[in-house]
């Protein structure tokens, strides 16, 4: 401790060793090439609307700024009821992804109704706070879609250092710049969302994927798209729906029209 | 001073289910000198509280030693909250119950071990509707639709039993008239069922108006004034108990499912 | 120009190494977006100027002017896009007094690459550069470091991600006036509502080869809620220990006064 | 071997989240004063801790812990009398003006409380916990000599790891007479007349030195006290608020009051001619 | 100013130097691999305030959860009901507020509420907000190591019926208090309020000359007032602070139990 009346009972560097800043830096984004994370996977993009939930991710994990493994599929299903859609290291993804296997098939032998979304949310992140409260990460971004215990469409996201929260439209990684906007002018409140067709939603999902296509460097033209909706008793009805989709209409022309980036015009 | 075969440690157990050794400790008790205790006026209470609630969905009724009921009791109601706190719902009866069949059934293989000397009654809702378990220190936990434990709870059985088709369509009060009428059942003779030996505990699911789904009704202790009502209404009959009695009963009030069960059971200690 | 003084730089660096802290410049952590029509160009951006987490302006101003037919739009150190732009202005103007010729927005843009590039990126002024000239219409950015981009349509600032994804999906090749003010109108209020660096109002100007129509708050979304109660004071509930009169006439015990006409001749100006 | 049967019987995802709780679920104790603490679990847990938390090193640092300033006590013939400030700090921030930093250990004993509040608050009450138990083991009053040194034991247990505290002991037994003790966080425990603590301290010595004698009288020393704690608040910005007065006497302690600073001040200034830096006059 | 105190060379040696300029990782300067380091902390904005009547208190807070630049959702809310007997909170009658990094105030008072649901198991009654405050301060005290990095605030009615609103920093140090304000605008709500509620600067006009000027009178408000307070408090934050905003969550508790109310505020 120290006993100069300025400095009075704080610590003393020749005791604590000088300030280190890089205890306190801020961690980089999960999607980022850092030291931790090594294989990458970046955005996700979810969406509430009037029945469900629609979830979409790129098939890129990424090895720093190198495309490594180009058919990666970053989005999960849960006991056909939610959708898990993971950014941020692919070797914590693929550990939880296990985990919840065994979490749904342990679930399976009970006779109660499996985990729903809500559950499952708030299950993932007290692994996610318990891991960060042992300096340990699970270095992810973790969104989660499908239906709370009143059977309404839940959407809610869990990070690395177990943040909890929810909101009709979510985004993780860049998506939370480039596709929240997007998608918050169309539903940015809960009654918003509540009057969107699945038709719209869809279509409002597919354009943030091209947006982020277009500016996040680290993404991909393949992606999944998840739509969740209620289980109903008809056959095939309802459940978790992923399916493969490729970026359509995409617009590269104005290049044509630039030439150099100062002064050169021809 | 040998008394029998049965009472060299704490972890055998007489063939008549007793405890030997506890039993002295209890002698030891009278060697002290006397003492009073008192409380206040509406506290005082002669019979030993049977009825505990776990948690907002699940009750449990004891039939043996209180101090072993209390450690249980903790256990489930930490799992309980525990299970709340992770999962965000509330615990599934049937989890409940296998982890504590699971810890009593540990006692029961290991030396320096003795087993709980309780049995429990566990009744609760979840997802799937109500429940009721039959727990004993043997570590064996079961699902039941009516059940009793406890002294001379072989009446009340044989009346649940005779009645048993009757419950899957019984009302709340119905169920509770059940319970009841079994309880009188294992009376004594010259003892009644008063409000003061009484207490009926309910949980149950109740429609919620606005979201049009079932939700828990908390479980709930009834006695003193509560249970009047209730045992006037059974009470034209003639029966007797010297001790105290409980009544355990769970209903649900769903219109499309109907009830599922209701049980009743009497203990002395 | 007379360079930077850099006297303080190295007692401000052992400063700061024993712990006191660097003082917060005000930034302009802002939304800026220009985009090219058919006959000119617009460029927007937002009016909130923060210190660190604070608002140090609800209304400012980010839209500077360099030439009347040439404007920046600037994000970054507050005082480093206001400074840079007006030197690079009046040097631009000098520049086109002696060539007797209007100034041309590349020039505009090569000057300020050239003196940012100098400085490192210590100046921290990041510039939309958008101009109608003899030679058609332009629109750069000009980034601290000095790299420059030539787009039909630009953002930057805190805000630019969000105003990007607004170009992302709706710029068309061939837009009009009123479209491209829309287009960029939006811009800026995805940056408003979705960046928290960004907020309050929307400037706008409109550069065609005829003239420059500067909106001021264009749009204004975020109008101030009324105070529910007056917090008027009434007079005398500050204490005070005592009070003294200073009349004009005993001033000049403390300042030297000197009489100017009210009306006197006034000064020539040029309008 | 049970434990590993049980933790293996379940799935392993149930204990990864909840280990800790069922501990404070379970165990009644844990929810007292526990010798328990969580700890981050890296290679420097001090080193770390400051990093989160020295504001006035890194005054952004996420975590900033309220601290307390000058506080005093010293003994005389009529006991002992125990003076602070009342103004808690975070950073440059006033967290709190009304902060009580004498601690009310048992009705016959005071802590005094400077630097980290919480680390004052916590370890008086846990002292206050540890003299009860005393008394009822003994039957009879902890000595202020006893319990100054479980304090400065426990909190040697701690060196070095971060805590921040500077404390007076102060009370009047039979054996002892009016007993004065100062411990702080690096374990030093020192027997005195007169201690000042805190930011403050030099500002307050200069007053109290100047005036001190054993023979004061009560009336005096309650004054010399108080004009002390003035003087700290006027020069030293982390003091400041209310001052908080106290008088240990054998019986027990006796409470002087929890006075504004400001009309204090002026009826100081205007009344006894002291403080003359400080004018209103107008130039 | 302080800080540049104990730059005083005479006291720290003559060891003035420009070679302990601060790099980002000691060992960076030594060209040394770079170990990876987490923080474990994050700060999500927001604020929060409290204000005690005379037989209620307020408790409020915004409802914007940040990150940096980026707004994670426009509703998220910072004050919970505490101690309820169901898991809706119905019948609760503490209310704690969290500020700071959302994550641990999460866990704070999810461990807070099964701290109360187990005192009522064990004693049969509902704990009381000073049990309840002194319970969370040794809460936060027990992490003083690896601290939590909340602001919190309890509020609720004593055991004579008294509004009572608690606050404490993030280790453990607390008190009883008429108002607090927590959070990222605590700086600019906080001396609003000690003018507002607690009369400080206010005299009262014509009551003396000088030094015998009277302070005005401190009164517990009414209801209707704190309200007003409550909501222009935050009017005022939304508009300076960048991390405040969209919406306004309002907790009143009284005799009769909570009462919560939901107000828009601007979301730029």
């Amino acid at each position: 401790m120290d006993h100069r009346p300025q400095n009075w009972g704080r610590p003393r560097d020749d005791i604590y060793g000088g300030y280190d800043v890089s205890y306190m830096a801020p961690n980089a984004e999960p999607n980022t090439h850092t030291q931790s994370p090594v294989v990458t996977g970046t955005s996700v993009v979810a969406l509430k609307y009037k029945d469900g939930v629609i979830m979409a991710a790129d098939n890129l994990a990424s090895y720093g700024s190198l495309a490594r493994f180009p058919s990666v599929q970053r989005l999960m299903p849960f006991a056909d009821t939610s959708v898990l859609g993971f950014s941020g290291d692919v070797s914590d993804m693929q550990y939880i992804s296990r985990h919840l296997t065994s979490l749904s098939i342990d679930e399976a032998y009970g006779v109660q109704d499996p985990l729903n979304a809500a559950n499952l949310h708030r299950y993932l992140s007290k692994l996610l706070y318990s891991r960060r409260s042992k300096f340990d990460p699970l270095w992810n971004n973790i969104l989660i879609a499908g239906f709370d215990s009143d059977d309404k469409p839940f959407l809610a996201s869990a990070d690395l250092l177990g943040t909890t929260y929810s909101s009709p439209s979510l985004a993780s990684g860049y998506g939370s710049m480039l596709a929240q906007p997007i998608m918050r002018k169309y539903a940015s409140t809960e009654e918003d969302a509540a009057k969107l067709t699945k038709e719209q939603a869809i279509k409002i999902v597919k354009e943030c994927m091209k947006v982020l296509f277009y500016r996040d460097a680290r993404s991909l033209d393949k992606y999944s798209l998840a739509v969740v909706t209620r289980k109903s008793g008809e056959e095939g009805g309802g459940g978790v729906q992923i399916t493969q989709e490729k970026l359509e209409g995409m617009s590269w022309k104005f290049a044509d029209r630039i030439k150099g980036y100062g002064t050169q015009t021809v | 001073m040998f008394r029998n075969n049965y009472d060299n440690d704490s972890v055998t157990f007489s063939p008549q289910g007793r405890i030997f050794q506890v039993e002295y400790a209890g002698e030891a008790v009278k060697q002290g000198s006397v003492v009073v205790g008192i409380r206040n006026a509406e506290e005082l209470s002669s019979y030993q509280k049977k009825l505990f609630a776990i948690d907002e969905h699940v009750g449990i009724a004891i039939a043996g030693l209180t101090s072993d009921a209390r450690v249980l009791s903790n256990f489930m109601k930490t799992q309980s909250m525990q299970h709340t706190m992770v999962y965000g719902r509330h615990m599934p009866l049937h989890q409940l119950a296998s982890l504590l069949g699971e810890k009593a059934q540990l006692n029961t293989q290991h030396y320096g071990k003795r087993p709980y000397g309780v049995g429990l009654l566990v009744a609760g809702v979840d997802d799937k509707g109500t429940h009721l378990y039959e727990f004993q220190p043997s570590g064996m936990a079961e699902e039941m639709v009516a059940f009793a434990i406890g002294a001379r709870s072989q009446m009340a059985r044989t009346y649940l039993e005779r009645n048993i088709e009757k419950f899957a369509d019984c009302g709340r009060e119905e169920l509770v008239m059940h319970g009841l009428k079994a309880l009188k059942e294992s009376l004594v003779q010259d003892k009644e069922l008063t409000v003061d030996n009484t207490s009926v505990g309910v949980v149950g699911l109740v429609k919620d108006d606005s979201t049009g789904r079932t939700k828990v009704e908390p479980f709930k202790v009834h006695d003193g004034r509560d249970v009047k009502d209730w045992i006037d209404a059974v009470s034209d009959d003639k029966d007797d108990d010297d001790d105290d009695d409980d009544d355990e009963e769970e209903e649900t009030t769903t219109s499309a499912a109907p009830a599922a069960g209701g049980d009743s059971m009497e203990v002395d200690s | 120009m007379p360079g930077f003084d850099f006297s303080n730089y190295n007692r401000n660096a052992a400063l700061h190494a024993r712990g006191v802290p660097l003082p917060k410049a005000t930034s302009t952590g802002t939304t800026i977006v220009g985009c090219i029509f058919d006959g000119g160009v617009v460029i927007a951006a937002d009016t909130r100027a923060t210190s660190g987490p604070i608002v140090a302006d609800k209304n400012c101003e980010k839209l500077h002017y360099i030439a009347p037919q040439i404007w920046c739009a600037g994000a970054g150190t507050a005082a480093d896009t206001e400074f840079t732009t007006s030197l690079i202005s009046s040097q631009l103007e000098l520049h086109s007094l002696s060539t007797d010729r209007k100034p041309r927005v590349v020039t505009c843009m090569t000057m300020l690459k050239q003196h940012l590039f100098r400085y490192q990126g210590h100046i921290g002024a990041y510039l939309v550069v958008a101009g109608v000239d003899p030679t058609g219409t332009h629109l750069f950015t000009v980034h601290a470091h000095g790299s420059t981009d030539k787009l039909p349509y630009v953002t930057m600032g805190s805000g630019s991600l969000a105003a990007m994804s607004v170009f992302e999906t709706q710029w068309k090749g061939s837009l009009t006036e009123q479209d491209a003010v829309n287009l960029c109108s939006e811009a800026i209020q995805a940056g408003i509502f979705n960046d928290l660096g960004s907020g309050s109002n929307v400037d706008v100007a409109i550069i065609t080869k005829d003239k420059t129509t500067l909106k001021r708050n264009h749009i204004k979304p975020n109008e101030r809620s009324k105070k529910l109660k007056s917090y008027a004071f009434e007079r005398g509930t500050t204490a005070v220990l005592k009070e003294k009169i200073i009349t004009k006439k005993e001033l000049g015990r403390f300042v030297d006064i000197e009489e100017v006409e009210p009306e006197g001749e006034k000064m020539d100006v040029d309008t | 071997m049970d434990t590993l049967v049980a933790r293996y019987s379940r799935p392993t995802y149930d204990e990864t989240v909840t280990e800790d709780m069922e501990e404070e679920l379970l165990d009644p104790v844990a929810s007292g004063l526990s010798l328990k603490f969580a700890m981050p679990p890296v290679a420097q847990p001090s080193s770390w801790l400051r990093s989160a938390t020295d504001d006035r090193m890194n005054p952004d640092c996420p975590i900033k812990i309220a601290h307390g300033t000058t506080t005093l006590a010293f003994r005389f013939q009529g006991g002992i009398i125990v003076a602070t400030d009342s103004r808690a700090t975070s950073g440059d921030w006033i967290a709190s003006q009304t902060v009580k930093k004498v601690i009310e250990i048992n009705d016959k004993m005071l802590g005094t409380m400077a630097g980290g509040a919480a680390d004052c608050q916590y370890w008086l009450a846990w002292l206050g916990m540890q003299c009860r138990l005393h008394e009822l083991r003994h039957k009879r009053r902890i000595s202020v000599a006893a319990a100054s040194k479980i304090l400065a034991n426990l909190v040697y247990s701690y060196k070095n790891m971060g805590l921040s505290m500077g404390t007076m002991c102060a009370g009047v037994t039979k054996e002892e007479g009016p007993a004065l003790y100062y411990i702080d966080s690096d374990g030093t425990r020192l027997a005195g007349n007169l201690f000042c603590v805190g930011s403050g301290q030099t500002f307050a010595y200069g007053v109290l030195d100047a005036e001190y004698k054993y023979d004061l009288s009560v009336e005096d020393a309650l004054a010399l006290g108080s004009r002390s704690i003035l003087a700290a608040t006027h020069r030293d910005a982390y003091s400041g608020g209310f001052i908080n007065l106290y008088h240990v006497k054998e019986q027990g302690w006796e409470k002087h009051g929890f006075s504004d600073t400001n009309p204090i001040f002026w009826k100081t200034k205007l009344e006894k001619g002291e403080f003359t830096n400080v004018t209103s006059e107008l130039v | 100013m302080s800080a540049l105190f104990s730059q005083n060379p005479l006291m720290n040696g003559p060891n003035y130097s420009f070679s302990d300029t601060p790099v980002s990782h000691p060992n960076e300067a030594h060209g040394e691999l770079r170990e990876h380091r987490f923080n474990p902390y994050t700060d999500n904005g927001g604020s929060t305030l409290a204000i005690a009547g005379a037989d209620f208190a307020i408790v409020a807070g915004d409802t914007r959860l940040t990150s940096g630049y980026s707004i994670h959702t426009r509703y998220s809310p910072k004050v919970f009901k505490i101690g309820g007997t169901t898991a809706d909170q119905k019948d609760a009658t503490i209310v704690l507020s969290v500020v700071g990094f959302a994550a641990d105030g999460t866990a704070l008072r999810e461990r807070l509420d099964a701290a109360c649901k187990m005192y009522r198991y064990r004693h049969g009654k509902p704990m009381s907000v000073n049990a309840a405050a002194k319970r969370l301060s040794t809460m936060l005290y027990q992490k003083r190591f690896f601290p939590y990095y909340v602001y919190a605030i309890l509020a609720g009615l004593d055991e004579e019926g008294k509004g009572a609103v608690y606050s404490y920093d993030p280790v453990g140090s607390y008190e009883r208090e008429m108002c607090r304000a927590g959070g990222a605008a605590a700086s600019l709500i906080m001396p609003f309020l000690d003018n507002q509620v607690n009369f400080k600067n206010q005299h009262i006009p014509g009551s003396g000359e000088g030094h015998a000027i009277q302070e005005r009178e401190k009164k517990p408000l009414l209801r209707e007032q704190v309200e007003i307070l409550v909501k222009d408090a935050f009017d005022g934050a939304v508009e300076r602070h960048i991390e405040v905003g969209d919406g306004l969550q309002m907790m009143v508790i009284t005799s009769q139990g909570v009462e919560e109310h939901y107000l828009p505020l601007k979301k730029d």
